[in-house]
């Protein structure tokens, strides 16, 4: 059963005011275009998780779509700070939850695996477990011994770009794999979107490499270009120079609305972002092929 | 003897302290560059490991971020971000880590956090990453900074991630696998931790003194009984650097 | 640098008398070659742990090698009973320890993971939980109540056969990939068999396909057919033939006796063992191609 | 009236009890036919997994094991053991388990371990394998089972996987995920749980009696004030399983 419809209806139909969302992608595969379609659409006092927020959270929070953040690495990869976000929270203008990498994929691996708790090993840094109440104890029951655990993260709905997926959803992702996988599996609705819609038979030819199984799908988009300025490894490279613009445009308030104004106000979806880019830029993030050695699955 | 900048004393010096055969949590820009020294003099068999899951990258260009994809093409292997951390870094099969943060105190615990109170920071930093698991559970940790003294306070405004906590028995109390931090490489020398945990001045880069170590850091800052010069960076070592790691001298340029 | 070595060499250096041993692989890859090579070499007191004992326990029981098995499910796989290492439990002979899958394949995700313990979900079952004091139960802090948590598994060795490797260890699967990358990593010491030793450029083309890194592998060896009559996918086929005749041979330990005589005692290894299976089996077990479709990982 | 083995009559009414777009937990045998007949007839958006980590498969033959190379060639994903069990039917995904074991109980517990005491045991079963779970967390589980008095005693000598303990209450107090067991599908009829969790005979298949299947149960069965009779197999069912499913005849021949 097919589930491809436009972004602008599955943001429509899958994301609500309110929502915590979990946008996911380390570095690779960010979907921005999803993020400023939620933008567009003026989604109010959401709630954002990921890892690390990228500059995607920052245009969202500049945006006013957001009440809270929930990170572990406030950074803009690379260059410095999201100054969007870390103004408002030097403002108190905005909620946050704070964890480490591991403790934040942790709780997304409880979500994902249905566990009440995951344990980890103890760090010490007792100031983080200090201001953050999802950090508990529990003694281990062999050892005597105490480890932290952090609760599941739930998200209401996860937002996952792909390279590739068939209509109905199963979808396959290479190159960093990061915590799509744990974030479609924690989340109550997921919003697939993909470079590319292939054939079941494609999907098939390669198990191994489907991460999401469409029956947890809600919803299947295709959008090529998605994830700029993030990338997708194999179709467009990361812009960096965006990246490192973003840190001028983003130190003046008037500059972030002016380019949301053009860049997502601006334009209808992400085909018309992709063709104001311009053939320079197209032409920068072009990427060559290195193929994968086929592998033989047998016929059985 | 060569010129060299301050970025370039850095990395050397942080290179030298990989052993062949380490298996590295690798940073972006100083840590990813002295790793690739180290691969190119002493230690080809180094196992460079990001974050983002990849396993023995081969970049054939600096990459910004530790996602770039130019990490990825070519790779070893790449897992997910759960994997990266626990059955790698957890494990304890990760056995140097690279630190870095705004502070850095008299027991090598870092704040990557915030300036200030935390509720209401006067300057909100990125926060932990990675940090507060590398620093507990990599065999050894390095870290890599300028040395001035706002960066080198007596205690951390906040505690990101540890090191010996407040003395080297707190950390072994604390049962954490790996064991802390081995060296802080600045601009004027190396600092080790003593017995107790505490950072000690261990090593000056050649023409540096002691006297502007101990003005440059933020407790009284004591000086071990076998304090030694650095070997200054060699031609060797230089060339690759600028040669073949960072030709544009995106890292290298910098007096950070 | 190259970890190239007989198979018989990597048994001699690094599976001891009283190892706790894991020979990976659910159904699929299990790598019996190095079953019979440990059979041959007389080890003596070692504890098995698998999920699914399957036939190569059976063998290793019935061999004299074996102090005690750590299982999930002690079954013939669709054939029924595993019948020498029921009649040695059945005659008080051979000690035993027992899991549900979950709670198995738990404590190895805990053992690969360097946690302390990990937690499940209740299942009620409370004569499991009874019998083996493994299990035991905290208090989840953030809910109050109970979950049941396993210890994690460290076995002394982890055998893994793989479809493809690189002569210093890093090894590719794909097919059904059970808790091979979780016994390696779970592992003190870690042997690699493989159907094929390829380049390192073969691996290189397609690293999210490499599920165990060479850093944590011991030995290499170059073993093809090391699984029959388990299968290595897209190599050959499942001897459910033999599946089937086990039940019959194991019937009678005097036909057992036979078995391994001709089979395991009476040959000097693997390809000795392939060749005298024969052109009628070989035949019977070849597979036909059927290739991923590539995916391009784009040159950076 | 057509003629069937006893394999084909459960085999036909454990299918009518999927449901279009059922997630299944597959086992191999007549589970497994179960489920590819109902994805012909009422339930073509059914997706069946096996334990084994692979889902959406799509057999060219029959598989002897839940592991066989036919479920994966051409498979729709493929994950490991730990993932099929903690994402898929920890987390909740799984609408149906498929469940059997030697001996079944009034509350429809289920015994696959031992006949006798544990540690010496009479008979030593190959265990629990995946039930445990499969019992507590799959949405709905049904059992398909000779109907014989020794395999319904009115207690299991083990516990191996939980129906609803020794009541309904007891079950919920449990908090499991899953619903229990809803129906037992035997040669005779289906036994399914009514408000307190006993199995009471709630369906006789044509021809068969309340006395047969009281008979053949070791507890004192009751009657659902509600009984009826299953529809007979139909043609286009018969025709299904025997001409395209178990052409050979490998699972559909025997009364079991």
């Amino acid at each position: 059963m097919s589930k491809l419809m436009p972004l602008s209806e599955a943001i429509r139909k899958y994301v609500h005011d309110g929502d915590l969302v979990y946008a996911a992608g380390f570095t690779h595969l960010i979907p921005f275009a999803a993020g400023h379609e939620i933008i567009r659409q003026h989604k109010r006092n959401l709630v954002l998780a990921r890892a690390t927020p990228d500059l995607i959270y920052d245009q969202m929070v500049a945006a006013g779509c957001v009440r809270k953040v929930i990170f572990s690495y406030m950074g803009n990869p690379g260059v410095g700070s999201l100054r969007v976000m870390r103004a408002e929270i030097e403002a108190g203008r905005l909620e946050w939850e704070e964890y480490s990498h591991f403790s934040m994929i942790s709780r997304l691996q409880a979500g994902a695996s249905g566990l009440p708790f995951m344990p980890m090993n103890p760090t010490a840094a007792g100031d983080l477990e200090r201001v953050n109440p999802n950090y508990r104890q529990v003694i281990d029951p062999f050892s005597g011994s105490p480890v932290v655990v952090v609760p599941p993260l739930k998200p209401d709905v996860a937002i996952v770009h792909v390279q590739r997926c068939d209509a109905e959803g199963n979808a396959q992702i290479w190159g960093i794999i990061g915590e799509q996988k744990e974030a479609a599996f924690a989340a109550e609705r997921v919003i697939v979107t993909a470079e590319e819609i292939v054939d079941e038979s494609i999907i098939r030819s390669d198990p191994n490499r489907t991460l999401i199984p469409a029956f947890i799908v809600d919803a299947v988009c295709h959008v090529p270009y998605c994830a700029h300025p993030s990338y997708t490894q194999g179709y467009y490279d990361r812009d960096n120079e965006f990246y490192l613009s973003w840190d001028e445009i983003s130190k003046s308030r008037q500059k972030v609305q002016e380019y949301l104004d053009e860049w997502v106000f601006g334009v209808p979806d992400r085909s018309a972002y992709w063709e104001k880019l311009g053939p320079e830029v197209h032409r920068r993030l072009r990427v060559g092929e290195r193929l994968s050695v086929p592998v033989n699955f047998g016929s059985y | 003897m060569a010129d060299y900048t301050s970025a370039e004393l850095l990395t050397i010096n942080a290179a030298r302290l990989l052993r062949d055969g380490d298996v590295v949590f690798v940073g972006v820009g100083l840590p990813n560059l002295a790793c690739n020294l180290a691969r190119r003099t002493h230690a080809p068999n180094l196992v460079m490991i990001y974050e983002a899951g990849v396993i023995g990258a081969q970049p054939t260009r600096l990459p910004l971020s530790i996602g770039d994809p130019t990490l990825v093409s070519g790779a070893i292997s790449v897992c997910s971000m759960y994997d990266i951390f626990a059955l790698y870094l957890q494990r304890g099969n990760i056995d140097v880590g690279f630190l870095g943060g705004a502070q850095i105190d008299r027991y090598g615990n870092i704040n990557a956090t915030v300036i200030g109170d935390y509720l209401h920071p006067k300057v909100r930093l990125p926060g932990s990453g990675g940090s507060m698991e590398i620093a507990a559970w990599a065999n050894r940790c390095y870290i890599i900074t300028p040395h001035q003294k706002r960066r080198f306070p007596e205690k951390v405004d906040f505690r990101t991630s540890a090191g010996f906590l407040g003395h080297r028995r707190e950390r072994e109390a604390a049962r954490l696998r790996g064991g802390g931090p081995q060296a802080v490489v600045t601009d004027i020398g190396i600092l080790e931790p003593d017995e107790s945990g505490e950072l000690i001045l261990s090593a000056l880069h050649p023409g540096r003194t002691i006297d502007e170590a101990k003005e440059n850091t933020g407790w009284d800052l004591r000086v071990s009984a076998s304090l030694r010069f650095t070997d200054p960076p060699t031609e060797t070592e230089l060339n690759i650097l600028r040669n073949e790691l960072d030709p544009g001298r995106i890292y290298l340029r910098g007096g950070e």
